[in-house]
């Protein structure tokens, strides 16, 4: 609660300050303050406010601890933007904008009430399209903010409608209630239906197949940090919130239902996968990627009871690597009209710490180790082996076999290709973010337990 | 004293030599490896006079992890080859001038590095770790300082990875499950865990999967002529010397004590693909227009025979796969060498090219001739004990196989001679060939003095891994 | 004698190997010569003295080797009659043939290697001869080998050359697989490798429970001797091997590396003894052996391929006695073959030395006047060999003759055929070379002279022998060298042979038969000057100028197909492999690029998409389920 | 007061939302004019904030027809953001048919 | 009485929305919507929730049909202008929301519990007073983060909307 409090607070913050013609300090002002707020969050020692909002957001480790992961993201985002945004009027209208989505974010992870969820996807969502189509004069931008919001919304519809199902199986919105309708025998039909209909809004939100469809326009078409923010953030947030929601509603799941969260799960790996082995775009390259990884992450529902910390785990170290990735993608494409791979060519001659990081994020994507993905990836394994889904496993390590074919695309372009751009300063931020990001990789990957053990 | 020094000094090494600078990293990387040798000679005394240098405290908790490293005579042996070998390694890549050099030598070290932990590590996951993480150096060794054209280059070296990556998987699954039924990784428990004989089917063919990649065994050597020919030597020399070991360390670390009823099982067959590849190995060299892939068969042929000798599960097959395993990383890594001083001199790999060295270069000649003459078992070398050993446990099988696999004396022979003809022997080539250099003699004559010396006198090897062969077979029976 | 001197007698070559191999370009030719000459001297003085002091044998043990399950294997070295017997005529001949080189190779400017090679080669022959176990003498029974490849491609500028060293060492090892085998079935059978351990173990369970394998082993092992001694199927490398230098022929593919299958079969006596069947195998190919290279010897026009083929034939016939059971009659016609055949290589080798390096008989012809030493040694080698009496080949090839009458007349026959052949050829080869006129070029005939002391030295000393080696075992009475060689075969008792009227008569019969093949060489070429052309030869004669086509034959059943294996797999297999490997990558990207369709960037599909999914799961969830 | 629910039965609600909604994506499919596809958007969430309106009055619990509000709210934000887009779409190409935005595909 | 009111509001309602739906003119379009809110609001008023029909009837007709209808203005799109779409386009569309419909409903029927006999308690839940106590109490963490709901898509709108000014 207080930590959504801080950060709406921030938000607001970032809107006066333009009143006040201060821009220059709206993004180290942010992140300071958001790194704070995560120092604070994670270790529990925000200062309480009073009164008593638990009804509508609850305050778990697992709320903690994501909101933490989000606010973390947030802030290395939020310093990547400053490179992009350093000479736009908006800057005040984009720094709060993403800042109230991070609040939606935490608004979908801790809350205690539907009303709570609903309102925080709907601040993520519309965060999202205004972003993806925030560069008004491109229409590649617009379109992709058009389609993010036309599915988009068709989806917040059928969330709703699901939403509305469980209310009528229950007449609450309350989340402990709603659990225990859940597990009772003698609740209504409609709750299933009702859960059934969330499931495919949430399988919307993080991409997975077959409702996958507008990920890679969108990520194609939005701003680059837009993509960046979609592609780590927004389908962390998303996955962890569909977590919450399968532990509230469903966690004891019936049969039928696990076959279809298997069927999607293999079929968001391979097809993603597969997707991405040909595109020449490396944002949808990573638009891909990220079905797929929507697939694996999706594994951890299998066995719901013991996943919290994979999940955490898989959705730090995705993350982390897709900023990392994005902050070179950013420096390579700054100047650059699209993002195609040949703008990689020859940057380890050009720029070898770019390479190194971006190496380092696609290795820890495909899993190599020492690198967090590895362990991400094992952990998963473990558990749905453990859950007794062998075939998922299988299916799993052949696609980790596949994507590191489109990976190492990029790094080859990277390695092997002349350059025929000169090299240009683009700042430090870039090299902050990514250094921070793969080191955060490493050291996940060296002690898979500093974060293991949060939830 | 425990063994985790070995690694910590491969790994600040590396670090230290790309920090070093163009300038210095050959010479540190020199200086860091015969210290790791050292290093590894001194473990060795200590753990001949009884000392326990082990290592082991808890990574993960949950699940289970250990960072254990064991030390007894088989994975002591493998290492001293990585150790040993390496210095020798980085002195050979002396001669070439790299690009970039901080960069190539760091990652050396870090591969060797990994390989050390691969045969050090005493925990499933560990050693799994260690073991993907050998890919990456390698991956890169070959791709940035490799010849050939690009193209080709890269295609090859993506399909070496992602064969070998994706065998690995399988591999890991095969630990997962492990994990879920011993509830740790560890290698005494794994060893301990009671399973049935379908489990350690599956789990036979998962980790075969794995390893006849990576040693590798017909039909899943398709990525190994490509890779070799495109990788610079010096990659070259790790792959074929110590990483190919890695693979059939495995498989008696790892592989046969824990899948026993299945290993008995699969035995006439694997058998008979091993066999299988010694003949294909060597029968595809005498079509090889390029030096290095002619190599590579032979490799190909040769680690066949060490994989049939382990999976022959018979005492002498071990010793005889183990002694294979060290005297054919000597010799590979020596022919490789050669190979590469007449690329450095003539810039070719193409057989055709080459001939009428013997009458310029004596000393040249002569070590080639050495290193021919161990590659196809001169009694008195390195390589015949092992071969001899081999054939010897596969006789103990049964005698066909012994027979068939024998032919690898005659097609050894028939191959090497032949290709030591057409590269050295014949009319005095018109282009100079300058005899070996300092350096080049210094790394050939060491390899050439250990192969005698230990053909002559392999005893402290045999007596070193010995037991721990004798431990590993009785887990097996 | 003291350990020291049997270590020196063993290392001695050795070291003369070392010195020349590492100081060798910087000594001056005659010093390498001589570094060479006198370690093999070393060696060949210690032997003598052994000959003369060893009355037990003597095991010498150096080290160990390398334990493996329950087989050990340790340098141990055993000096026994039939050791020592074979030291001593290796080290002499040795000596001889590396006093012979001294002056023969002189114009060769890497003279130092030869003397290096040859000297190793002596090393590898005494490990092969002096090793107690088997495993040792496979240590010089691939040593000797080695160095006969090194020698055969001594001149490695020349590739034919090459290639003839390679087959030999091929072919060869072909023969060493059978022996490894061989090895493998004794250890396991008897979990050890040492001759005198087999024996015991053969003498105690062999003839009983696993003769079969026993047999097998010596089956094996035949295999192996085979293949060093050029026994058909594998005799082919050694003419071939005339390729290298003329003392390397005398020494290595004459005298002494060539009678390893017999010094190993003689060895493992106890073995062949249970194995009948075996026996009788040997004693087929030896004759088989014996007849077919005498045959092929009748029509050879090069002089040291005479050669090489009586050498394979005179094999053969020793086989014939190894195979009959004769082992000191076999060792007895070694003896006198290595003296024969050694004084006739060198003898060659002078003539060749004379004509600057001309082989062929139809471009010599009257050398008699300008080189006497060498006309007189050579005819008393040849009458040697051609088996008239009192030379040492007649003495010994009777003892063969004489045995195979008494065992299987056809064998007898067979043998006498064999022998007849080889009084014509070898003839035919003295009178095309010594007699009639020159019919080499002018330039030739100008330079022709006597070679220098050094290469008539060695050759009158084997002349000698020649002539009189016979009188260490002739068949009157007790002979010195079965009473000699008793010991190796104590186990069996042995028959000696009343001399009666029959043996009397094979023996006249035996003269006979040399001199009608004599006679009708010397009507040919001697009262009807023939030269022999290979140009327009016809029928059988062609079938043996091309030696059966053996080498064809081989060509086409065994290269050719492993090279066609070999194009097979590589363009074939190995396509394949990789193709179905990657061949499903290859699907994987193709369903991309397809895959890219359905990404068609229509919302309306998109949402198309979406609805039927959803439609879809409710069907399944709340329908079909 | 008669409540309505005790005459026409809960049923007949859900059914009708049910309809309403499936013709609100029936308008989503069947059009390709942006802002028709707005207005088939507002109708499916109409469907739904019926639906819980008629589910509030069910269960005689106030927080179905709070949740209403908030379902307004939202879906006035959707359509504020949908029309700020459409705009700059039409700036840029001058229609707004959905047809027309295939530039990212692939 | 109340149930035929029902099927008269329910037939408008679904009628005018598929108009909506279905009509070629937008402005037509705009003013079916119009009336299908109307006789959503109508449907409120059954319900006796009065406060939210006029709430209803504010927010969408008041203020979301008008930004519609002042956009088709702004954007000049009162003609019927839009291309007509290939068949198979149409049929997939009818086929695939008949299909949708059908699933739902018939999983809904099946869902649907066996008729408990409604009672109402007479219990006040849905007066402005009451309401109002909810939303602001219970509620009130969620009325607020509207609030934050709002404002993002009031600073998206002017996001999008506004020209950018170098500074």
């Amino acid at each position: 609660m207080n930590t959504l409090i801080a950060i709406v607070g921030l938000g607001v913050f970032c809107l006066v300050a333009e009143i006040f013609n201060f821009r220059k300090a709206i993004i180290p002002v942010s992140v300071i303050a958001l790194l704070a707020l995560f120092g604070l969050t994670i270790t529990d020692n925000l200062p309480q406010v009073a009164g008593d909002y638990s009804n509508m957001i609850e305050e778990t480790s697992f709320s903690k601890t994501f909101s933490s992961l989000f606010i973390l993201l947030t802030a290395l985002l939020l310093v990547l933007s400053n490179n992009v945004y350093k000479n736009t009027s908006k800057i005040s209208d984009f720094i709060s904008i993403k800042i109230f989505m991070l609040s939606g974010a935490i608004a979908m992870v801790s809350f205690n009430n539907m009303a709570m969820f609903f309102l925080g996807i709907e601040v993520l969502s519309i965060a999202l399209y205004v972003l993806a189509g925030s560069h008004r004069l491109d229409i590649r931008s617009n379109e992709a903010g058009m389609k993010y919001f036309l599915m988009g919304s068709f989806a917040s519809g059928i969330l709703l409608f699901g939403i509305a199902m469980l209310y009528g199986a229950t007449g609450t919105f309350d989340v402990p209630t709603l659990y225990d309708a859940s597990i009772s025998a003698n609740t209504e039909y409609w709750f299933y239906i009702g859960v059934i209909l969330i499931t495919i809004g949430m399988l919307f939100k993080i991409a997975a197949v077959p409702f996958h469809f507008w990920a890679p326009d969108v990520y194609e078409g939005a701003p680059l940090i837009v993509t960046a923010f979609m592609s780590t953030f927004a389908k962390v947030v998303a996955m962890a919130a569909f977590f919450k929601l399968i532990t509230i509603l469903n966690s004891y799941m019936a049969y039928s239902y696990e076959i279809v969260i298997l069927v999607i799960s293999i079929l968001s790996m391979t097809i993603g996968n597969i997707m991405a082995l040909r595109q020449n775009s490396v944002k949808r390259i990573l638009a891909f990627s990220g079905i797929s990884h929507a697939g694996f992450l999706l594994m951890t529902l299998l066995n719901i009871g013991a996943a919290a910390n994979n999940l955490l785990y898989y959705s730090a170290s995705y993350a982390l690597a897709g900023v990392a990735a994005f902050s070179v993608l950013i420096y390579v494409c700054k100047n650059e009209d699209d993002d195609k791979i040949d703008n990689f060519n020859g940057l380890a001659k050009r720029n070898p710490l770019m390479a190194v990081i971006m190496s380092l994020a696609l290795l820890s994507m495909a899993g190599i180790p020492i690198l967090s993905g590895f362990f991400a990836k094992l952990f998963l394994l473990n558990q749905v082996i453990s859950a007794g889904f062998l075939v998922l496993a299988i299916v799993a390590i052949v696609n980790s076999m596949i994507s590191v074919y489109y990976y190492f695309r990029v790094i080859l372009a990277m390695y092997t290709k002349d350059s025929v751009k000169q090299e240009v300063e683009h700042g430090s931020e870039f090299y902050i973010v990514g250094i921070v990001a793969a080191v955060l990789l490493i050291v996940l990957g060296l002690f898979p337990d500093t974060i293991l053990h949060l939830i | 004293m425990n063994i985790s020094i070995v690694l910590i000094l491969l790994l600040a090494g590396a670090a230290f030599t790309f920090f070093a600078g163009n300038k210095f990293a050959s010479k540190i990387a020199l200086l860091v490896s015969v210290a790791s040798f050292v290093f590894t000679l001194y473990a060795l005394n200590l753990y001949l006079n009884g000392a326990d240098l082990s290592c082991k405290s808890i990574w993960i908790q949950n699940p289970k992890i250990y960072f254990s490293l064991a030390v007894d005579g088989l994975s002591l042996a493998m290492l001293l080859l990585t150790t040993g070998l390496l210095p020798l390694i980085i002195l050979s890549g002396w001669v070439t001038k790299f690009e970039n050099e901080k960069a190539i030598y760091s990652l050396v070290l870090f591969m060797a590095f990994a390989m050390a932990g691969t045969f050090l590590a005493a925990d499933g996951l560990l050693y799994y770790v260690f073991w993907e993480l050998a890919l990456i150096p390698i991956y890169f060794i070959a791709l940035l300082w490799g010849n050939g054209s690009l193209e080709e280059r890269k295609n090859a070296i993506l399909k070496f990875f992602i064969y070998t990556f994706g065998g690995s998987l399988f591999m890991l699954v095969a630990f997962v499950y492990l994990y879920q039924k011993a509830g740790s990784l560890e290698i005494e428990s794994l060893y301990a865990l009671a399973l049935t004989e379908t489990e350690k089917t599956w789990l036979f063919l998962a980790f075969f999967l794995a390893y006849a990649i990576k040693i590798p065994l017909i039909p899943f050597h398709t990525w190994q002529a490509n890779t070799y020919s495109k990788a610079p030597a010096i990659g070259t020399m790790l792959l074929s010397g110590i990483m190919l070991k890695m693979g059939l360390y495995s498989v008696l670390r790892w592989q046969l004590p824990i899948t026993d009823t299945a290993a008995k099982e699969f035995m006439p067959y694997i058998l008979g693909v091993s066999i299988a590849g010694v003949i294909y190995g060597a029968v595809l060299t005498l079509r090889q227009k390029n030096l290095k892939k002619l190599l590579a068969y032979s490799s190909l042929s040769h680690v066949g025979l060490i994989a049939a000798g382990l999976y022959s599960l018979t005492i002498e097959g071990f010793q005889g796969a183990v002694l294979q395993m060290l005297s054919h990383g000597l010799v590979i890594v020596g022919l490789f060498f050669v190979s590469e001083i007449i690329f450095n001199r003539w810039n070719t790999y193409t057989i055709s090219e080459m001939g009428g060295i013997r009458s310029q270069a004596t000393k040249f000649a002569s070590f080639f001739m050495i290193l021919v003459l161990a590659s196809v078992a001169m009694p008195t070398t390195f390589n015949f004990v092992g071969e001899f050993t081999i054939l010897y446990s596969l006789y103990n099988v049964n005698i066909g196989f012994a027979i068939v696999a024998g032919t690898t004396i005659i097609l050894g022979a028939f191959y090497m001679l032949r290709m030591y003809q057409q590269t050295m022997l014949g009319e005095t080539n018109t282009k100079v060939f300058a005899d070996v250099t300092i350096v080049e003699g210094l790394v050939l004559l060491v390899i050439v003095v250990l192969v005698f010396f230990f053909g002559l006198y392999p005893k402290p090897i045999i007596e070193l891994i010995t037991p721990s062969l004798q431990n590993i077979l009785n887990q097996i029976n | 004698m003291n350990t020291t001197s049997l270590i020196v007698l063993l290392f001695a070559p050795l070291i003369g190997f070392l010195i020349n191999v590492f100081f060798g370009r910087k000594m001056s030719k005659n010093l390498s010569g001589v570094v060479g000459t006198a370690s093999v001297l070393l060696s060949f003085v210690i032997t003598l003295l052994l000959f003369f002091s060893v009355k037990q044998p003597i095991t010498l043990h150096l080290s160990e080797w390398f334990s493996i399950g329950k087989l050990a294997v340790n340098f141990d070295f055993v000096f026994d009659q039939l050791s020592i017997l074979w030291l001593l005529f290796v080290t002499g001949i040795g000596t001889l043939i590396h006093i012979y080189s001294i002056s023969y190779m002189h114009d060769d400017e890497n003279m130092y290697k030869f003397f290096a090679y040859l000297n190793l080669f002596i090393f590898f022959m005494i490990t092969l001869v002096a090793g107690s176990n088997l495993l040792i003498m496979f240590i010089g029974w691939e040593g000797v080998g080695l160095c006969s490849y090194l020698l055969i491609g001594f001149w490695y500028k020349n590739q034919d050359y090459n290639d003839a060293a390679k087959k030999a060492f091929i072919m060869n090892r072909i023969g060493d697989l059978g022996f490894l085998i061989g090895i493998f079935i004794l250890g396991f059978a008897t979990n050890t490798l040492e001759f005198s351990g087999i024996q015991q173990a053969i003498d105690v369970d062999g003839v009983v429970s696993t003769s079969g394998w026993y047999s097998i082993a010596a089956f094996c092992l035949f295999v192996g001797a085979c293949g060093k001694s050029a026994q058909l199927p594998l005799y082919t490398w050694l003419p071939d091997a005339m390729a290298g230098p003329t003392p390397v022929s005398a020494l290595i593919h004459a005298a002494t590396m060539v009678t390893a299958g017999i010094f190993m079969i003689t060895r493992m006596n106890f073995l062949f003894d249970i194995a009948p069947i075996v026996q009788n195998i040997i004693a087929v190919v030896g004759v088989t052996t014996a007849l077919v290279a005498a045959s092929i010897g009748l029509v050879q026009n090069d002089i040291k391929k005479v050669l090489a083929y009586s050498t394979v034939s005179q094999l053969g016939l020793m086989f014939l006695a190894l195979g009959l059971g004769a082992y000191q009659v076999a060792v007895f016609h070694v003896i006198t073959h290595a003296f024969f055949k050694a004084c006739l290589f060198l003898g060659s080798g002078s003539v060749i030395h004379a004509l600057h390096g001309e082989q062929d008989m139809r471009k010599m012809g009257g050398l008699r006047g300008s080189m006497k030493i060498t006309y007189i040694t050579f005819l008393i080698a040849t009458l040697a060999i051609a088996g008239l009496p009192p030379f040492a080949g007649f003495w010994s090839k009777d003892e063969i003759l004489l045995t195979a009458f008494h065992e299987n007349k056809v064998l007898w026959v067979l043998a006498t055929i064999a022998s007849i052949m080889t009084a014509f050829y070898m003839f035919r080869l003295l009178y095309l070379t010594f007699f009639n006129e020159f019919r080499g070029t002018e330039e030739q005939k100008k330079h022709l002279h006597e070679s220098p002391s050094l290469i008539t030295f060695p050759l009158i000393v084997l002349a000698v022998l020649s002539a009189l080696g016979g009188l260490i075992s002739l068949p009157f009475g007790n002979s010195w060298l079965n009473h000699y060689l008793m010991p190796i075969f104590a186990h069996k008792e042995h028959a000696e042979h009343h001399l009666g009227a029959t043996e009397y008569g094979l023996m006249a019969f035996a003269v006979l038969g040399a001199l009608i093949g004599i006679g009708i060489a010397y009507n040919l070429y001697m009262k009807k000057k023939e030269v022999p052309t290979s140009d327009e030869v016809q029928g059988l004669h062609k079938v043996l100028s091309n030696k059966y086509y053996i080498d064809e034959i081989y060509m086409a059943i065994i290269v050719t197909p492993i090279y066609g294996l070999a194009s097979f797999s590589k363009n074939f297999i190995e396509k394949y492999i990789s193709k179905s490997v990657f061949g499903l990558g290859n699907v994987v990207s193709v369903l991309s690029i397809q895959g890219k369709k359905v990404q068609n960037g229509n919302v309306g599909f998109y949402l198309f998409a979406f609805v039927f999914s959803i439609s879809a799961f409710l069907i399944y969830l709340f329908l079909i389920r | 007061m008669q409540s309505i629910l005790e005459q026409v039965g809960i049923g007949n609600y859900i059914i009708l939302s049910a309809l309403l909604f499936c013709i609100g994506a029936f308008g989503i499919l069947y059009r390709r004019n942006a802002i028709i596809m707005f207005m088939s958007i507002e109708i499916m969430l109409n469907a739904v904030n019926l639906l819980l309106v008629a589910f509030s009055t069910y269960h005689q619990d106030a927080s179905g027809q709070v949740f209403v509000f908030f379902t307004m709210a939202v879906a006035a934000a959707e359509v504020a953001v949908g029309l700020a887009i459409l705009v700059s779409i039409y700036r840029n190409i001058g229609n707004i048919d959905i047809d027309n935005l295939k530039n990212l595909k692939g | 009485m109340l149930e035929i009111v029902f099927y008269i509001l329910s037939a408008i309602t679904l009628g005018t929305a598929f108009l909506t739906v279905y009509s070629k003119n937008p402005i037509h379009s705009a003013i079916y919507l119009v009336v299908s809110f109307f006789s959503i609001a109508g449907h409120y008023l059954l319900f006796n929730a009065q406060f939210l029909a006029m709430v209803h009837i504010i927010v969408y007709a008041g203020a979301i049909m008008v930004l519609l209808l002042f956009t088709l203005m702004l954007m000049n799109l009162n003609k019927e202008d839009e291309v007509s779409k290939p068949i198979y386009i149409k049929f997939a569309a009818v086929f695939s929301a008949g299909i949708l419909a059908l699933v739902l409903i018939s999983a809904l029927k099946t869902a649907q519990p066996e008729m408990i006999e409604y009672v109402s308690s007479n219990e006040d839940y849905q007066s402005i007073k009451v309401l109002g106590k909810v939303l602001l109490n219970e509620y009130m963490v969620p009325f607020e983060f509207a609030s934050v709901l709002l404002l993002v898509s009031m600073i998206g709108a002017v996001l999008i909307s506004k020209k950018e000014e170098k500074i």
